[in-house]
């Protein structure tokens, strides 16, 4: 098929079509008001060639919608620029030879998931020698001293943490977002190391299932990584950007 | 497979078996005397006939109809047909062509009989020839590229677009597809003809033609040896058109056909003797080709009510396969088909819909029969719908089914979108996976409500039979036996094409199947 | 819950959250530009946001997409005015009074499944003894001789079928909706009518699973039946609009 | 319910079951010498103690947090406060309030130890009292109108707001709900107090706290009015206020406490003595009131691999219940826990799940068990997630489960929405009444697949047990035998809030308690 980038468009069964499924629910009592404000909204949205589906009575005067519909709406491709950590992929064996010989020391990183988030298994996969779907993790690498505090640490305990270690990575893990709970444990981290004065010295990365490279660099960090992150990505990020910020 | 098992009266079995041969045979019979429009134009087709006028109309339906025109179809096209060719020493396709130009046959000297008759008996094996030897191609390629196993995961396209069709056909295969089907526009089975050429307008499905076949068996072809597993294509052999698209589908090297010996007379109003007729000759093609039939049983429960007439799918099933048989056909070929349409919201309904896909393949226990997915309680609710087909694709794998035609969860609204089939494959390929051997853990009970209920299927569907068998099949069709859908012997679309054989009715290409397939003398 | 009307926004877990749930796939490589091209896409269409639940190679340069996101869009519901078939519900019983009262005959009625639709299951069930969902069919009423065409009729057939048998109303059936074929059909029929001077004197009816009453009267039918009607909405509303066309 | 047997090697059943009560008898011993402030707020909250604050800290963490200060802890609360009450006539709440205000308890003079035995045990007694009458009138409402059928469908709201809870819990059991738990905010449980009134802000769940438990229990008790069908409230009595949260639920006529002996330890860190504690007082009080327990062996599973970790969930089950048993609980109060936690893509996945659902099952066989759903897999496709509830949903019914917690289709992305319920709710509904019967007609082979895995199962837990037996429970937990988390016996949150209890130490509710339930004496 012959994509034009400038005008990309979502694809049913016919280039360009448009075809979009949704689901929502409205307060509002089963019946055909509801459907036609369903009907309207959808227009509002910029759908065309709307199906309800079907409408559902869910009970306490609210109704459930399937949609299918056409939308108007289309994305210029070549004109995004994709925000992605960059690194290229080297094995492991290569990066703890590039630290060996770059560094002549362990890149000492410290992993924690902050805040009042309890999830660990995310941050573990990353770190721990087992790792993640058969990618080994950062204890595994010669080139990396991990120091993994667990979860719901606040954030200056991560600082005297890092102190103590004499830190060149955070690893930061975030699960929990509702109500934007990640944010707040962020910001606040971040305003700690800058108050401390230990920012400038440090890469600062977040990782979590919601977590986006763009919300990462817009709180101040220097990555973010999502879900189904590898901890290869991780450690070549680290090394790779390690390498750019000293010979900066 | 490892799969439960569950006793069913084996004397019923065999009783029910011999039921269906003998209303078989009453309607062979009567197939023997006629021959229809779409035969002939078969035979045409095998000889090398191709095109169309300017108006679109194929020339094997201008040379046809022009043969009756001239009241010269009692005897079958091929005779006159042959000798143009030998008097005036031109090919098949010539000869068409001449008479869309405005050849007159029966200003045409005749050739003596022996002449004739070679020549006939040249054309047909040349014909054969190259059937057999696509149908060789096929067998290499698959035992190349190795099959997959079963259940086989079975999918429809259906954009009306032979080019969309292409594209969502190659991802349905990356995703795990092992058969794909392009389902035909609405009411191509009424046409009299077969359209022409590579179509992209389409309602409901996509034209089944030459071109298109081409088309999508070369995508198929290329994306098989990408993924390195062999893909099955699929259309259809329903309709008024039924023998000629069962040549074409052998010319271009399909694997299987829907084909059902009674469903273009209850579902498309299609006339008894034209459908009798016309599939016997298509199976016969069907089965020197190896191409799989797959009968539509399942619409009977699209209509009717899937427990309450659950029997007539076997009966049918029954029916089909003396049918099948007489038309030299193995049982390696016989796609019977069922399905899972019960109302979900039945109690229990899972435990008949285990009980009948264990008597479907009890009765056709090494036959790759196909299992049909619910439609007909399939609602907009897509996830409802998602959770039915898991208990679908759980049945499935769980039984031991062959080919399973993979259910779509947008069924209640549109033909299918690229990601509903490969989230229709996510699930089958979950489920499949992740209960692969539940079915040698598992025992139904003896005597259970399963055993029982497979049983009483059975004795039903031995009742109907036994009615059928007294009153006729054709008396049965028109009481409404079937699907609750009554038709009359001499209503319904298609008849006009339908005549008797006179003394001298020649069809080579008939002649020379059954003699290899050993069917007759 | 207090709702305001004039502001009716998707409900997830917080009033005016505006939570919509979105699928679709995007012709292109599965990989960054992807998940951004999808990310643009829904803010285009309005959404605030967007969680990128889930995105999948689909093959063949396809990715799909399954998103999460806050729409910005809203309806005024106490504008909408809803258009419906109108009739006030009566028993099979009452109906049956009614016309033998009101008409002393009964209402002669044609059905078919028009065009190259097959699907007759639907008209049946509004027509057969049996009906739908344990509502009776229109022929097990006294009120109405029932003549059912089934299925693949031409309009040019059902025009023969009403003047033979001098029908009151036409009830059509249409299923098959792809490429708009359904409009084909019923449009054609419409033409045919006015065209032979019949439609004048004729109750139209169209129903069908995706068909709305604002579409029939857009194509000039008298009224369209959706999905899950009962023969007795249908039965209804021909003897009390039928009514109200002889009253004026 | 009719559902399928396996046979389970009883030797082992006993053996495992004397092994996890030598675990916990040696557990018990050191509980017996322990007490914690929780344990102590919990006695002055039955007192009748409420209410925080201007600072929102709750009067009872005042009280005793005034009364350790004052280094008269290790007596218990019990014998100071009622002196004061005795000495001053005033009720509970006055002198709470009093030592807000300032009021020393070093300053009073002491009342005669008969005095201050006397009110001890009335301020007991009656509040024993109102508990009973509150458990009274849950088994009057359950007894008019009805218990429904097993598995009972539990469904989980989480908005942080409880008015918002409320409106999704009315919407749930108007959808079939049988048991509405609120999940709590983030942390709560690292809270050495308990929030107070009605909240509107919490993160990833809502605040356990007595107003919030009064005003959902209102909602639902309307509900279940209105549906005619009794329905169930669940909350949390997990991490530093067990006990005070045990007594809250008791008072507001809850019906189930998430509770577990080792959750906390494990899966929040905080300390063992303090955990233990903890939960034998909850436990008596839930024994007292009728209040199910439901532990949280599925949490093993999502942080160790549920295929071979699978036995220390049995494990697991087997010290919760000896602990249960120690505090008075009858077996139709335990809800033991396990999950569904099988990677999907793992190949006869499905078998396993069903030989470990069928394990507990058997081992606990009339006990309320509780089923997890698939939560670590779930992705954020949300139609896959929907194929494999459904399977979740098929193994519970067939399997016998009691207590089954509805997976959430957006499980990976956030909490549930208004309808990600609904659609569990539909799920549910579907397959529980297709599938109704299925577990009386299915037998599962001897000697099979799911047979031998459930004794290799059991086996490998009674190893686990041994173990454990020989090393200590404390030592197993610091070797990470559980979970694959390790934690030392002298780590943990809440470590500062345990105290060895003195010669004299009193606590005449757990005294009543345990009097009553016939622990001891
Ligand atoms: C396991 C689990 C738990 C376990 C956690 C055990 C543990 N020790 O971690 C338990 C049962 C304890 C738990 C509890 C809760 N959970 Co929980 N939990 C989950 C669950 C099922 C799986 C998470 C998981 O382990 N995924 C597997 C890992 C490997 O994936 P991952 O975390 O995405 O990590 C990958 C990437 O994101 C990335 N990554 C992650 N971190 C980092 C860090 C760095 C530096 C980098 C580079 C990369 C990186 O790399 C990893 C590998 O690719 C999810 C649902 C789901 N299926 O996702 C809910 C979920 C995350 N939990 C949720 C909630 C709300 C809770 C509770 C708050 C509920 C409650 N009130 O009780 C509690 C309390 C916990 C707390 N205080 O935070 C919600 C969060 C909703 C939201 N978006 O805000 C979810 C989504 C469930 C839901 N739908 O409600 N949970
Ligand atoms: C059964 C069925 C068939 C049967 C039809 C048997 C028969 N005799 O009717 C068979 C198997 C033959 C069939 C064939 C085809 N089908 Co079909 N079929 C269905 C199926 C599974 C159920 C339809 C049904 O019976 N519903 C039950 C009835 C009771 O519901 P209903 O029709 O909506 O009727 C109700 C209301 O709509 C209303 N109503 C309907 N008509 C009328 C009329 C009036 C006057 C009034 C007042 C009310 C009313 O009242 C009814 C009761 O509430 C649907 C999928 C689905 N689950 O919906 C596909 C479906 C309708 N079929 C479809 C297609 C494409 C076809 C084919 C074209 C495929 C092909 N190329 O081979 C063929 C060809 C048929 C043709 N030429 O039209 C598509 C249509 C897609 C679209 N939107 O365009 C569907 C949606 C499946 C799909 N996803 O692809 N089909
Ligand atoms: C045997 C058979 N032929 C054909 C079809 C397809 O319909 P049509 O006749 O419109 O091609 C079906 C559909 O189910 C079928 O079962
Ligand atoms: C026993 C038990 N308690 C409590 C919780 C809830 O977590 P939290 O400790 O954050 O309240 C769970 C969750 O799975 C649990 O199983």
């Amino acid at each position: 098929m012959n994509t034009d980038l400038r005008n990309i468009r979502p694809y049913g069964d016919q280039s360009g079509d448009g075809a979009v499924q949704l689901s929502f629910t409205l307060p509002l009592q089963y019946g055909p008001l509801a459907r036609e404000a369903a009907k309207r909204l959808c227009e509002n949205m910029g759908f065309q060639d709307i199906t309800i589906a079907t409408m559902e009575d869910i009970g306490e005067n609210f109704t459930f919608f399937v949609i299918y519909g056409k939308t108007t709406a289309s994305v210029d491709a070549s004109a995004i620029k994709v925000v992605a950590p960059k690194f290229k992929k080297m094995t492991r064996e290569q990066l703890d030879e590039v630290v060996k010989r770059e560094f002549n020391r362990r890149i000492v990183v410290v992993g924690a998931t902050i805040g009042t988030d309890a999830h660990t298994v995310g941050l573990d996969s990353i770190l721990n020698m087992k790792g993640f779907h058969g990618d080994y993790g950062l204890e595994r690498y010669h080139a990396f001293k991990v120091y993994n505090m667990g979860a719901q640490v606040s954030p200056v305990e991560v600082v005297k943490k890092v102190r103590e270690v004499d830190a060149d990575v955070i690893l930061v893990s975030q699960v929990v977002t509702q109500r934007n709970v990640h944010i707040k444990h962020l910001t606040e981290l971040m305003d700690l190391l800058y108050a401390e004065g230990v920012r400038e010295d440090l890469l600062v990365v977040v990782g979590g299932p919601r977590i986006t490279h763009e919300l990462a660099l817009e709180l101040g960090y220097d990555a973010g990584f999502g879900a189904g992150t590898t901890p290869s990505d991780v450690a070549n990020f680290i090394v790779q950007e390690l390498l750019r910020k000293y010979s900066r | 497979m490892d799969r439960p098992k569950i006793r069913l009266d084996k004397k019923l079995v065999d009783y029910a078996r011999q039921l269906a041969k003998e209303i078989t045979d009453e309607v062979q019979q009567m197939i023997e005397q006629h021959s229809t429009v779409s035969v002939e134009r078969t035979v045409l087709r095998l000889f090398g006939v191709d095109g169309v006028t300017d108006d679109q109309i194929p020339l094997v339906n201008v040379v046809v109809d022009k043969i009756k025109e001239w009241e010269m179809l009692q005897d079958g096209v091929a005779k006159p047909f042959v000798n143009a060719m030998v008097v005036l020493d031109k090919s098949a396709q010539q000869i068409a062509e001449a008479i869309v130009d405005g050849l007159d046959l029966r200003s045409l000297p005749r050739a003596s009989n022996e002449k004739i008759n070679m020549k006939m008996l040249e054309l047909s094996r040349q014909s054969l020839e190259t059937i057999s030897k696509k149908s060789q191609q096929r067998e290499d390629l698959l035992k190349e590229l190795g099959d997959p196993p079963q259940p086989y995961k079975y999918l429809i396209v259906a954009t009306g677009n032979i080019y969309e069709d292409v594209v969502q056909a190659r991802a349905a295969v990356q995703q795990g597809a092992d058969i794909i089907a392009i389902i035909r526009s609405t009411a191509q089975s009424l046409l009299d003809y077969v359209p022409y050429g590579a179509t992209t307008e389409g309602y409901g499905g996509t034209y089944a033609t030459q071109e298109n076949f081409r088309i999508m068996r070369q995508a198929l072809d290329d994306m098989a040896r990408k993924v390195k597993r062999y893909v099955r294509q699929v259309n259809y052999a329903s309709g008024l058109c039924m023998p000629e698209i069962a040549a074409l589908a052998a010319m271009e090297g399909l694997d299987i056909l829907l084909n059902d010996a009674m469903y273009g007379i209850l579902f498309r109003d299609i006339n008894m003797i034209r459908t009798f007729t016309d599939q016997y000759i298509s199976r016969l093609l069907c089965a020197f080709s190896g191409i799989t039939i797959n009968t539509g049983e399942d619409n009977y429960l699209t209509t009717a009510d899937a427990i309450e007439k659950a029997h007539t799918v076997t009966a049918s099933q029954l029916v089909n396969e003396q049918f099948a048989l007489k038309a030299g056909m193995k049982s390696r070929l016989m796609g019977l088909g069922h399905a899972f349409e019960i109302d979900p919201d039945v109690e229990d309904g899972l435990l008949y819909e285990i009980a009948h896909a264990m008597l479907a393949r009890e009765l056709f226990a090494d036959y790759p029969i196909k299992y049909m997915p619910p439609t007909k309680f399939m609602t907009g609710n897509i996830f409802k719908g998602y959770a039915v087909e898991t208990l679908y694709n759980l049945v499935s794998v769980m039984t031991g089914q062959s080919i399973q035609l993979l259910g779509i969860l947008t069924e209640a609204i549109h033909t299918p979108y690229l990601h509903d089939r490969y989230l229709a494959l996510i699930n089958a390929n979950y489920v499949f996976n992740n209960a692969r051997h539940l079915g040698r853990e598992v025992i139904f009970k003896k005597d259970g409500f399963i055993e029982k209920r497979a049983n009483q299927v059975l004795r039903e569907a031995v009742d109907l039979l036994e009615h059928t068998r007294d009153v006729g099949l054709l008396r049965a069709i028109e009481e409404g036996q079937f699907a609750d859908i009554s038709r009359a012997r001499d209503g319904g679309k298609g008849l006009e094409g339908v005549f008797r054989k006179s003394e001298s009715y020649v069809n080579p290409i008939q002649d020379e199947l059954e003699k290899r397939l050993g069917v007759k003398k």
